[in-house]
């Protein structure tokens, strides 16, 4: 009975029980040992499906265990518990009721084996995880989570239509491999997309995690985008699109990543980067390929963890994360850089570190299968993931011109937290066996190759040379404090005007919460409230002879209806 | 928030050391470019050493890796400086309350510096 | 009581559902005294809600039942007919009756003058029975009668929030001219069938209409059963009553008029459109088609977002219930089978959403004293479980899964995905959408503000949290395991499209 | 034309009364005067039914023994019912207007709409955006 208590549930009841113990170390240690019984239980589940039950006439699965749904699973809780210890200080019940519910939700989500479900946590992952952004509780986190919030609820309507789409036309709403032939499933991909950050798609997440506060973004990075990764996974494996989406993914962030200033964004962006990745290995959708997506999942949200680890632990103890102000820190938090540093050789795929062994998997896939484009784009891209995340992160903070700042090392649950974290991805690095050993596919694959190994080197390090090059030419971009426009210029600032063009009643409700700006918003409300508010036609009180004079309207109206059929 | 233990800030030696070591490296960096051009021109010349099982093409062009970190590197940056000529903006240039125009004490937990 | 008297009184029970309250009325008047007159109706109402379980039973077991009133055989006598639909919607009215009563005691003393609180009881029983009856009968002439003694008892539950606020009695009088007219309605409506088919039973009409389909007698009647009902289910634009009488009624007036008394409307407007006459009829479709449909979609959307506007949460919801009923009015509207059943299933479920909010209100109401944006402020700290409770209503209001309100919502949207009618589900997400808004206002309100400074309020009192947690662990329950009410709602839906009954 | 208006003269003023009785309630501001405006259009129900139970050369339903036509006496009852619920809701809704000229000082219309505009802006005070 024990083996099939779901993981989520833990969690579930975690938080509440959380509240019930005094503010302090013992709720903290309470909180970490949430994850903890989750992967016990994990453990021990067979695979298989579990828990099937039936809602609205539909078979539904609520815990669903198999080889893709164990490692996404498994390293969801992982994370959860690195950064339950990362945020071991924080005192604010919000923010620990939200991390419990949204790693519980996320947890959820992979192992549903239905589509009703995984909209249930779809939309969970969504509401839990704002609380996270508005913690920071200034105005902007304000808007920004609910900008963020509008679209990841969004994402969960749209993933509804989809379902509901599906399940009137094929009768089912088994969460399987899909086919990209109709509305439906063309929902369901654009749900999963949005969640996914594809192309054009992709501005909440560089909106919201850095307006998160310094322990909450490392919660964020786990859990949203990889869940849509796994959904993407399991539902639209070998879907030839994704394989241009992801290479699209891998390129275009670089470029923003490279003049972004401010580094939580950068790191933002270079997740959108590594995403990509993970996309083109679903697009590809060979055994090597999936392999190598739910592995580089499973080293991307430690390494990723780690460089947000790092940059929390400098905004916890500077107050930002802007280049253009940090610098020389490496005196002040050495730990704090060499972690910062190993998370860094690891997104870059320096051999001996995660991101080796997981993302020549994907690599290699491509090539196999005769993608040479992709697999050009592929390289193109691990030379900007160097650039921005392997050099740029550390240079900027930790060495570079020195800002004078002098402050304490992080927190010791903070050092622990990125210690262990580091200590993960080196060690996958060196020795990945057990990380090949629970990946969906068997592993035939050996990532420690003469010439991968001496490729891999001369790329990067040729690379390193180049920066040192220009940066000794003065021809490196400077940092500047500056907001970068992307394609969420088209929500924030375009539509605002546009609507404000047209006037339109019901579309102020729209611009009140996109937050434009406020005089407009107070006129557009006004309009809006005019026709529908206490004093307006619909919402003030109707005097009774009107109310005789509609139905009079009515009776009239439906007579000629009547009339006009014979 | 102020009641968690404060990381003490004890005199590490073995931490000590390791900054001054930093300090040094930071105060001579053109030995550690030194250091760097060396390591490179050794991997340059086992391009010629060792045997190339080439699953694309381009990867059988003798100093392909080499050549191809060094470019893209150099492109990369260069598209970004373009690129940042077209979108660079003010911080408060979406609202006066948005994130990037925040004070930086505001994301502060509590904790001096 | 003895097996033999047991079984000798249940084939009596149609009877009995409406006389014991109807009799019980003028007695509770006698009683006088408030808390008496309180525990007799209490009483009452769950001798109702027990009968109506039974009658529910036999009737899923054994089919329809037809039981004729003094014995007089219909169609010259009046017949209680009782089937699927109307079954379910007894079990909701005396359901909802029965979580009302043990709560209003409290929340009655603090509304109410204690001069009248045996009048409000009274009132209250003569408004159960009318509502059973209307359900309950198989005359059309009869439905009339109990509807007007359903109304004039509602037009008194109204007005005897006057103590509290003096705009009930403009509320209750408007109320009473727009109801009266839409009663009105109905019987000339009525008399013109009666004028054709010479019958007022609504089984014998079933048989005769059909040869009558061209004849405008006919037409001319349908179209006045269609307004008059429209107006008393509170059809947009023929809801001008609802808002004031919700916002301005007594707590527990709302509850159980908001749960109830529109619900049997659609109810009726429900067993007229589909037994008397059928969706195959040139003018009923076309009604349907472009009077009905399109009434339901712009009530769904412009009432929502009306509610987005008010400041008075009573009143809010009161706008969300007109936008509801555009949902049950849209499934209608549909015509099918999928459609009623979706419509069917809203009624019972929108009972359970908006008497758990009301009730949860009612509590506010008598700890605060004040049901606006600024009552409720801080809220969430200071009544921890009725707050929970109005959330989960909310959440059922929204559609959120795991509730009542998705089980609807799905059926509704699925029902016009089979006919193939795209925009139609998307105005229903986008109006489940807007009512995220409206929720999240008074979420807002109550969870993220700070309380008005010096108010201590304490958590509201046990005999009004209970009947109101069992209403939205109902709303949970049929949200999670929906096969009873979707199995009832499909077979009303496939008795009232003339499949087996 | 004229034929079809005065076979049917009994229709014709049934639906006289009933446009006349909504005509009041719709344009009289005046409380009471929309009471009996609803009153004249019950009316009109009231004669539709009664006229409808007329059988030409029929008389009373009295059973005599002898072999005659009667008027159908059902609607005629139907009504009797009908007229009563028409007295319970015209006394009721004077009951509100007395209610209501003692709470609002008027039974006009317009006037108590103003006054329900002032409570609310009461109720508003300072707390809309």
């Amino acid at each position: 009975m024990l083996a099939t208590i779901p993981p989520f549930l833990v969690y579930l009841i975690g938080a509440p029980l959380a509240l019930l113990i005094p503010n302090g170390s013992l709720r903290s240690a309470f909180m970490c040992l949430v994850p903890v019984v989750g992967i016990l239980l994990l453990l021990d589940i067979p695979y298989g499906d579990h828990l099937t039950t039936s809602i609205v006439g539909q078979s539904v699965t609520l815990l669903r265990v198999d080889s893709l749904s164990f490692v996404f699973g498994l390293i969801f809780n992982i994370a959860a518990f690195l950064a339950l210890v990362f945020a071991w200080h924080v005192r604010d019940a919000m923010q620990q009721v939200s991390t419990l519910l949204y790693a519980g939700s996320a947890v959820g989500a992979v192992f549903c084996g239905d589509l009703i479900s995984l909209f249930v946590f779809w939309e969970a992952t969504a509401i839990t995880s704002v609380f996270l952004i508005w913690a920071t509780r200034t105005e902007g986190s304000y808007h920004t989570g609910m900008r963020y919030l509008i679209i990841q609820v969004g994402s969960g309507v749209i993933l509804l239509s989809g379902v509901l789409i599906q399940a009137s036309q094929t009768g089912s709403v088994a969460f399987d491999a899909m086919k990209l032939d109709g509305l439906g499933t063309g929902l369901i991909f654009l749900a999963f997309g949005i969640k996914c950050a594809f192309p054009l798609l992709h501005n909440w997440l560089q909106d919201s995690y850095p307006a998160a506060t310094a322990t909450g973004t490392v919660t964020l990075s786990a859990f949203t985008t990889k869940l849509a990764v796994y959904a993407l996974a399991r539902g639209f494996p070998g879907t030839e699109v994704l394989i241009y989406i992801g290479a699209v993914m891998t390129v275009f962030p670089i470029f923003f990543a490279a003049v972004e200033n401010n580094l939580r964004k950068v790191l933002a962006y270079s997740l959108n980067n590594q995403l990509g990745f993970m996309v083109v290995g679903i697009g590809v959708g060979t055994p090597l390929a999936l392999n190598g997506t739910a592995a580089h999942a499973f080293c991307h949200i430690l390494y990723k963890a780690v460089l947000f680890m790092s940059m929390g632990a400098v905004l916890h103890r500077t107050g930002t994360t802007k280049a253009s102000e940090l610098g020389g820190l490496y005196r002040s938090m050495p730990i704090t850089m060499v972690c910062c540093v190993i998370g860094a050789a690891s997104i870059s795929a320096f051999p001996l570190f995660s991101g080796f062994v997981s993302k020549s998997l994907i690599q290699s896939a491509t090539a196999d299968t005769g993608h040479w484009i992709v697999w050009l784009v592929l390289l193109f891209a691990s030379v900007g993931v160097l650039e921005h995340s392997g050099i740029k992160i550390p240079y900027f903070t930790f060495f570079g011109h020195d800002s004078g700042i002098r402050c304490k090392e992080a927190p010791w649950n903070m050092v622990t937290a990125m210690v262990l974290t580091a200590a993960l991805c080196v060690g996958i690095g060196v020795y990945p066996a057990p990380l090949y050993a629970i990946l969906p596919f068997p592993v035939d694959y050996q990532p420690y190759t003469v010439a991968h190994v001496v490729t891999q080197l001369q790329m990067l390090l040729f690379a390193l040379l180049a920066f040192v090059f220009l940066m000794r030419k003065g021809l490196y971009p400077a940092e500047f404090r500056a907001t970068n426009l992307d394609f969420d210029w088209i929500y924030r600032r375009a539509l605002p005007v546009i609507i404000r063009g047209l006037g339109l009643g019901i579309d102020t409700v729209w611009s009140r919460l996109i937050g434009g700006s406020r005089a407009m918003v107070s006129a557009s409300i006004d309009a809006a409230s005019r026709n529908f508010g206490p004093y307006g036609i619909v919402g003030r009180t109707v005097r009774v002879g009107n109310g005789v004079a509609w139905v009079a309207v009515l009776l009239l109206v439906t007579l000629l209806v009547g009339y006009s059929a014979d | 928030m102020s009641d968690h233990p404060a990381s003490p800030i004890t005199p590490d030696r073995a931490t000590g050391r390791f900054v001054r070591m930093l300090d040094w490296l930071v105060a001579n960096p053109m030995r550690v470019i030194a250091g760097l051009a060396i390591v490179c021109g050794l991997l340059a010349v086992v391009d010629l050493l060792y045997e190339k099982h080439p699953s694309v093409p381009v990867e059988a062009l003798p100093f392909f890796y080499p050549v191809f970190g060094f470019v893209i590197y150099a492109l990369v940056i260069f598209g970004a400086k373009t690129l940042r000529l077209i979108i660079r903006r003010r911080e408060d240039y979406y609202a006066p309350y948005s994130i990037d125009a925040e004070t930086p004490n505001s994301h502060m937990t509590g904790e001096q510096r | 009581m003895t097996g033999a008297t047991l079984s000798g009184i249940v084939p009596h029970l149609p009877a009995l559902q409406v006389v014991v309250p109807l009799l019980a009325a003028p007695v509770c008047f006698l009683l006088r005294r408030g808390v008496i007159c309180w525990g007799f109706a209490t009483l009452v109402s769950w001798a109702a809600f027990a009968t109506s379980l039974v009658l529910l039973q036999v009737v899923l077991a054994d089919g329809t039942i037809r039981y004729e009133m003094g014995g007089w055989a219909a169609p010259w006598g009046i017949e209680y007919v009782i089937d699927a639909t109307n079954a379910i919607v007894l079990v909701i009215v005396s359901g909802i009756g029965s979580a009302v009563m043990p709560y209003a005691r409290r929340s009655v003393m603090a509304e109410i003058p204690a001069n009248q609180h045996g009048l409000y009881y009274t009132a209250y029983l003569l408004c159960l029975a009318g509502l059973l009856g209307v359900t309950i009968t198989g005359d059309a002439f009869n439905v009339f009668v109990f509807l007007e003694i359903t109304s004039l008892s509602s037009y008194i539950l109204v007005s005897a929030g006057a103590g509290m606020d003096r705009r009930a009695l403009t509320a209750a009088y408007n109320y009473l001219v727009l109801g009266t007219v839409g009663a009105t309605f109905f019987v000339i409506g009525v008399g013109l069938l009666y004028m054709v088919t010479g019958t007022l039973n609504i089984i014998d009409l079933s048989e005769r209409v059909p040869a009558l389909q061209h004849n405008r007698t006919v037409h001319v009647a349908f179209a006045f059963i269609v307004v008059g009902m429209g107006l008393k289910l509170a059809l947009f634009p023929l809801h001008t009553w609802l808002p004031n009488a919700y916002t301005y009624a007594p707590s527990t007036g709302t509850a159980f008029l908001a749960a109830t008394s529109t619900k049997v409307s659609v109810y009726v407007l429900l067993r007229f459109l589909f037994v008397v006459f059928a969706p195959s009829y040139g003018f009923m479709a076309l009604t349907l088609d472009y009077v009905l449909l399109p009434l339901a979609l712009i009530g769904m959307v412009a009432a929502t977002v009306a509610a987005i506007y008010q400041y008075n949460i009573k009143r809010l919801l009161a706008y969300s219930s007109v936008a509801q009923i555009g949902y049950m009015v849209l499934g209608i509207a549909y015509g099918s089978v999928e459609g009623l059943t979706a419509a069917i299933l809203h009624l019972f479920n929108h009972a359970l959403m908006k008497g758990a909010l009301f009730l949860a209100l009612g509590c506010i109401m008598l700890r605060v004293g004040d049901v606006t944006m600024r009552g409720v402020q801080g809220l969430g700290r200071q009544m921890p479980w009725t707050m929970a409770a109005f959330v989960t209503g909310g959440l059922s209001l929204i559609g959120v899964p795991l509730t009542v309100g998705f089980i609807s919502k799905w059926y509704l949207i699925t029902a016009a995905l089979d006919d193939g009618r795209w925009p139609i589900a998307a105005v229903i997400l986008a109006s489940s959408l807007l009512a995220i808004i409206y929720v999240w206002k008074i979420v807002e309100a109550a969870y993220l503000k700070e309380p008005p400074e010096g108010r201590v309020v304490r958590e509201a009192p046990l005999s009004m949290l209970v009947p109101t947690w069992v209403l939205v662990l109902a709303n949970i329950g049929f949200g999670i395991n929906a096969e009873f009410t979707v199995g009832v709602a499909r077979t009303a839906a496939m008795g009232l499209l003339g499949g087996a009954p | 034309m004229l034929e079809l208006f005065l076979a049917k003269y009994n229709y014709w003023i049934v639906i006289l009364l009933m446009m006349t009785g909504l005509y009041i309630v719709v344009a009289r501001g005046n409380l009471v005067k929309k009471i009996i405006g609803l009153n004249v259009f019950q009316t009109s129900v009231f004669i539709l039914y009664i006229s409808m139970g007329k059988v030409a050369g029929g008389t009373a339903p009295i059973l005599t023994g002898r072999d005659e036509i009667f008027s159908n006496p059902i609607p005629h009852v139907l009504i009797l019912t009908a007229i009563v619920v028409g007295i319970a809701t015209t006394a009721l809704g004077l009951a509100f207007v007395v209610r209501i000229r003692e709470a609002y000082d008027s039974i006009e219309d317009d006037e108590i709409d103003d006054a329900e505009k002032q409570d609310m802006a009461r109720d508003l005070e300072g707390r809309l955006p």
